[in-house]
């Protein structure tokens, strides 16, 4: 293609988002965007996953039968979200296949969240309320986002996050209501959980990169820092409801901002965290890794088959 | 808390039975749910997710059904929870451990086709709501069969890999099938009183069933002449403690709380 | 019941202090438990049996004291089985779990080391009863130490298989080693009052002590930025879960009984 | 060797048996002694071996530390067990691998009464109570049999067995004199264990072979069923002390034979778990093997290293 050629669809391709219009995976698109997008929604996709892990922890330990089928059934829309976040980046031109062996082998990154242990059953509600609640905050933005697959899949997954916000701060709830145990148990999640939450934004704004591309192409509408504020706006009224404080002696009202001030992240533990050095980062990775490898021979098993059956199938035709 | 029969006064014998219905599927779930997040792929975790659901869907209407016939108050989670390993009446089979995914379709296979023939006759209980959780039941097991019977057809005409692990845990598995049909207590007043399903006469159907999927999968049907028996009278193998002592660990741990 | 700082009073920080030292020697000596009966050899499997009747022995002294030392009645067992997960105070390498042999020989080998320095200047403890028990454990732990310490340099220095294993055990246990020396609130208060040991001033020679045994069996020693804690302070890994949930199965079933 | 030769060393062998004097490894035995000796000496080793599966089964869930204590050391005294009546074994010229390799191909036996699973913390009482007590009356003849190396373990395993017994007594004592759901577990675990226990003495007199050979050879000193009465007339007392009953109606003093009359043993249960389709004959061999497979590593490494050692030391003398 010429110069030219190509300069003209990037017009056009640029005037369409300007427009809020979908580039779908037939369009033409530069490179950056599909690369970027590769990255950004296989995280997505990754983090879904490794997401199911730390929940998965209390399926056998779940308290109550309404609880273990709640849990069972959000662990499972985790994989759902996984499901059709890795379809959406398929069509950018990449198979399952790769995707996973970027996740396997620690070249792609998934949400840093992920890599602290669920130590009692109110973490289970800590991670609804908090971490979901967190999630939601980024996503809802990429619901109106330029690539029509991602934003169609986030429409989907932004409903079903909801749901599991909700059902997270009703443990919560159920568990500040309860014994003076049960209270404890929900305040200390609550101080485990809030500040690897407010890191869920990523670095502050002066600190991150790739922000002012991603406002163009609509895969972020707010900073870090902003969306981080908004959270932590709509999460400190839900801790006085459940009568639980938030861990940051910082913390007030500032009526003047119309926002909370709050205190300092150490961000020495996120970044170690996003290196690798996290509580679990070793043992979620092992666990995919293991998974995926005890299940090579059942996949095969279902490839084999498959041909077998395609085959027959044209001998009886012929 | 610990509930015993003599807790349950005059109903004690349904409720007997209702609590050999239904710790079969609160033993497979559990079993299943280990699994979540575990599958070879995610189609297939999905679907086991699902499996252990409908199972544990099943357990909270037979529960719920349970305690209220208690006089002793008593709920569902208490049911479920709060007895002791000897006080379960699940067979053998479904507690046996997921060793690996050929385990974990084969032990689904060869519960889901006595599931299904089971519920299917529980339909005609003269306990109404025994026989509305059948018709409710009968639907989601018909998809577990297919589904693990599907799954038997790949593993056993798939690869040689797989046809060896898949034989191998048909062939360990296959001692406990015995147990499916042979009556416990609760179940032989069952059939007299006309809620229960007489069991015995299932087995032939249930051979043919399970004989045709093995045969089309190009397995050999196993030839035992001992079987295991024992869960149906609430004696266990040595994996079952170590799976209630994860499953009770919070109810146990924190007495009388709600959750 | 759980028991809580509150339910001690006075002796509060003691107590502390006591299941500090004493969870390590419970929960490294209940994830040794495990491996009797599955040894590589009998003469290990006997051995490494006598690491964990050695660990409990301790615990038992460390408990009485300290159930001697409570208000509110309790027994060693209460303090043992009826603990939160969040009350233990083990640090988080002796609750690793015994992923095959060299795991459980370099978990073993890193603590003894800390354990036998520590037990070393506990005996100078100016309480009489901690600095008894440390006189008494001080022989049992230079045995556990040697014991680790030989299985190290011969996986080490064996074949290049067991090198390959013994060297990501070591790797893999490293970042959990700096946690044996950061004192959590009970430890500082201890040294303060002199019944406790000066935890931090025990690395450097810790350090040369593991390095040296690690050079002679051609092993690399592994250098890390990041290190991993939260033990101490009762925030543990999540298999410390499963291992409760056997470790007080009796316990929590049966509240109140004696054994 | 002539055969006159061959008779008057077996004259010398058995004259020396009649005397009551050991024979030595390094003696002249008859083959069939020699095979006799191995096979109940060894299936005696694997028996200790395959023991501690049960019990081991309960050392991470013992009730208290006192008990968890006692349960580690009795499983390490069985290790022993096996460690000493392996090294009687190899005197007789085979090695522990052979050894070994008959156990995991299934070739070798061990007690039957192993193959039941420990599925309550009294089934540790009734262990030493009543398999322990069996296990005794079984063995304590063979602390003068007539082969040295056997006769000297023996006496060193039976006194550790007798201190087994009483502490699972003790163990069942407490549990009769503790509340209603102990005394209860107590009763189910003699209910369970009672038959298998008869079943240690092997099949009736009429059905049982070897036993003129092995009464020469001071193998043996009474019938199985001699000793299967001497258990059962030692142990109804104490289950009387406990206030448990024995799981069989008819069981009754007889005056005029001054035993207990007792009613049928289920042989088919017998002969169903002898050939290896008992509750946990499957898990029980698999577990022994695989800790062996898993082992092999660690067992070439310590020979590797032992190898090196030597070499440098014989360069450093040369």
């Amino acid at each position: 293609m010429s110069e030219k050629e190509i300069k003209n669809l990037e017009a056009i391709f640029e005037a369409k988002i300007a427009r809020d219009e979908k580039i779908e995976p037939k369009d033409w698109m530069p490179e950056k965007y599909r690369k970027t997008h590769i990255r950004q929604m296989s995280q997505h996709a990754h983090s879904e996953i490794v997401g199911m892990l730390p929940e998965g922890n209390w399926i056998t330990r779940a308290p109550s039968l309404r609880r273990k089928v709640a849990l069972l059934a959000k662990v499972q829309d985790e994989a759902g979200h996984g499901l059709y976040l890795y379809s959406a980046t398929e069509t950018l031109g990449i198979s399952r296949e790769e995707l996973y062996e970027q996740l396997h082998s620690g070249k792609a990154k998934y949400s840093s969240i992920f890599n602290y242990p669920t130590i009692t059953w109110a973490d289970i509600g800590a991670i609804g309320w908090l971490v979901d609640g967190a999630a939601i905050i980024n996503q809802v933005p990429l619901c109106s986002t330029s690539f029509g697959p991602y934003a169609r899949a986030m429409v989907r997954v932004c409903k079903e996050e909801s749901f599991h916000q909700r059902q997270g701060y009703e443990i919560m709830l159920t568990l500040a209501n309860g014994t003076p145990e049960q209270k404890e148990m929900a305040q200390d999640a609550l101080n485990r959980w809030w500040w690897p939450s407010l890191m869920m934004f990523g670095p502050t704004d002066d600190m991150s990169t790739h922000t002012e591309q991603s406002m163009k192409w609509k895969l972020k509408r707010k900073t870090n820092d902003e969306l981080r504020q908004q959270f932590i706006d709509q999460t400190v009224p839900q801790a006085n409801i459940l009568g639980l404080s938030i861990p940051d002696p910082d913390l007030k009202w500032n009526e003047e901002r119309g926002h909370y001030d709050f205190g300092p992240i150490n961000w020495d533990e996120f970044w170690q965290v996003v290196k690798g050095h996290g509580p679990c980062n070793k043992e979620r990775l092992q666990t995919r890794v293991d998974a995926w490898e005890e299940g090579e021979w059942v996949r095969d098993a279902a490839m084999a088959y498959a041909e077998k059956k395609a085959e027959r199938k044209v001998k009886q035709a012929g | 808390m610990s509930l015993k029969k003599h807790d349950f006064r005059e109903n004690g014998d349904k409720i007997d039975y209702i609590l050999t219905i239904a710790d079969n599927s609160l033993i497979l779930g559990q079993r299943m749910g280990e699994l979540t997040g575990h599958g070879p792929t995610l189609e297939v975790d999905i679907a086991c997710t699902n499996i252990a659901l409908d199972l544990f869907g099943q357990v909270r209407s037979y529960f719920q059904y349970a305690a209220q016939l208690a006089e002793k108050s008593c709920t569902e989670d208490d049911l479920a929870f709060l007895r002791t390993e000897r006080e379960y009446k699940n067979v053998l089979l479904v507690e046996q451990p997921n060793t690996n995914f050929a385990y974990v379709i084969a032990k689904q296979f060869l519960f889901d086709h006595y599931h299904f023939l089971f519920l299917n006759e529980l339909q005609n209980s003269n306990d109404a709501t025994l026989s509305a959780i059948a018709k409710k039941s009968i639907k989601e097991v018909s998809y577990h069969k297919r589904f693990s019977s599907d799954w038997v057809l790949r593993l056993g005409d798939g690869t040689s890999v797989s046809k060896e692990k898949i034989q191998k845990a048909i062939n360990d598995l296959w001692p406990f099938t015995q147990e499916l049909f042979e009556p416990n207590e609760a179940e032989e007043k069952a059939v007299e009183l006309g809620y229960g399903v007489d069991i015995a006469k299932l087995q032939e159907e249930y051979k043919q069933a399970v004989e045709k999927v093995l045969i089309e999968s190009t397995l050999e049907v196993p030839v035992f002449e001992f079987y295991q028996r024992g869960g149906k009278k609430g004696v266990h193998s040595e994996h079952m403690g170590y799976l209630l002592s994860d499953m009770q660990y919070m109810q146990r741990t924190y007495p009388g709380m709600k959750w």
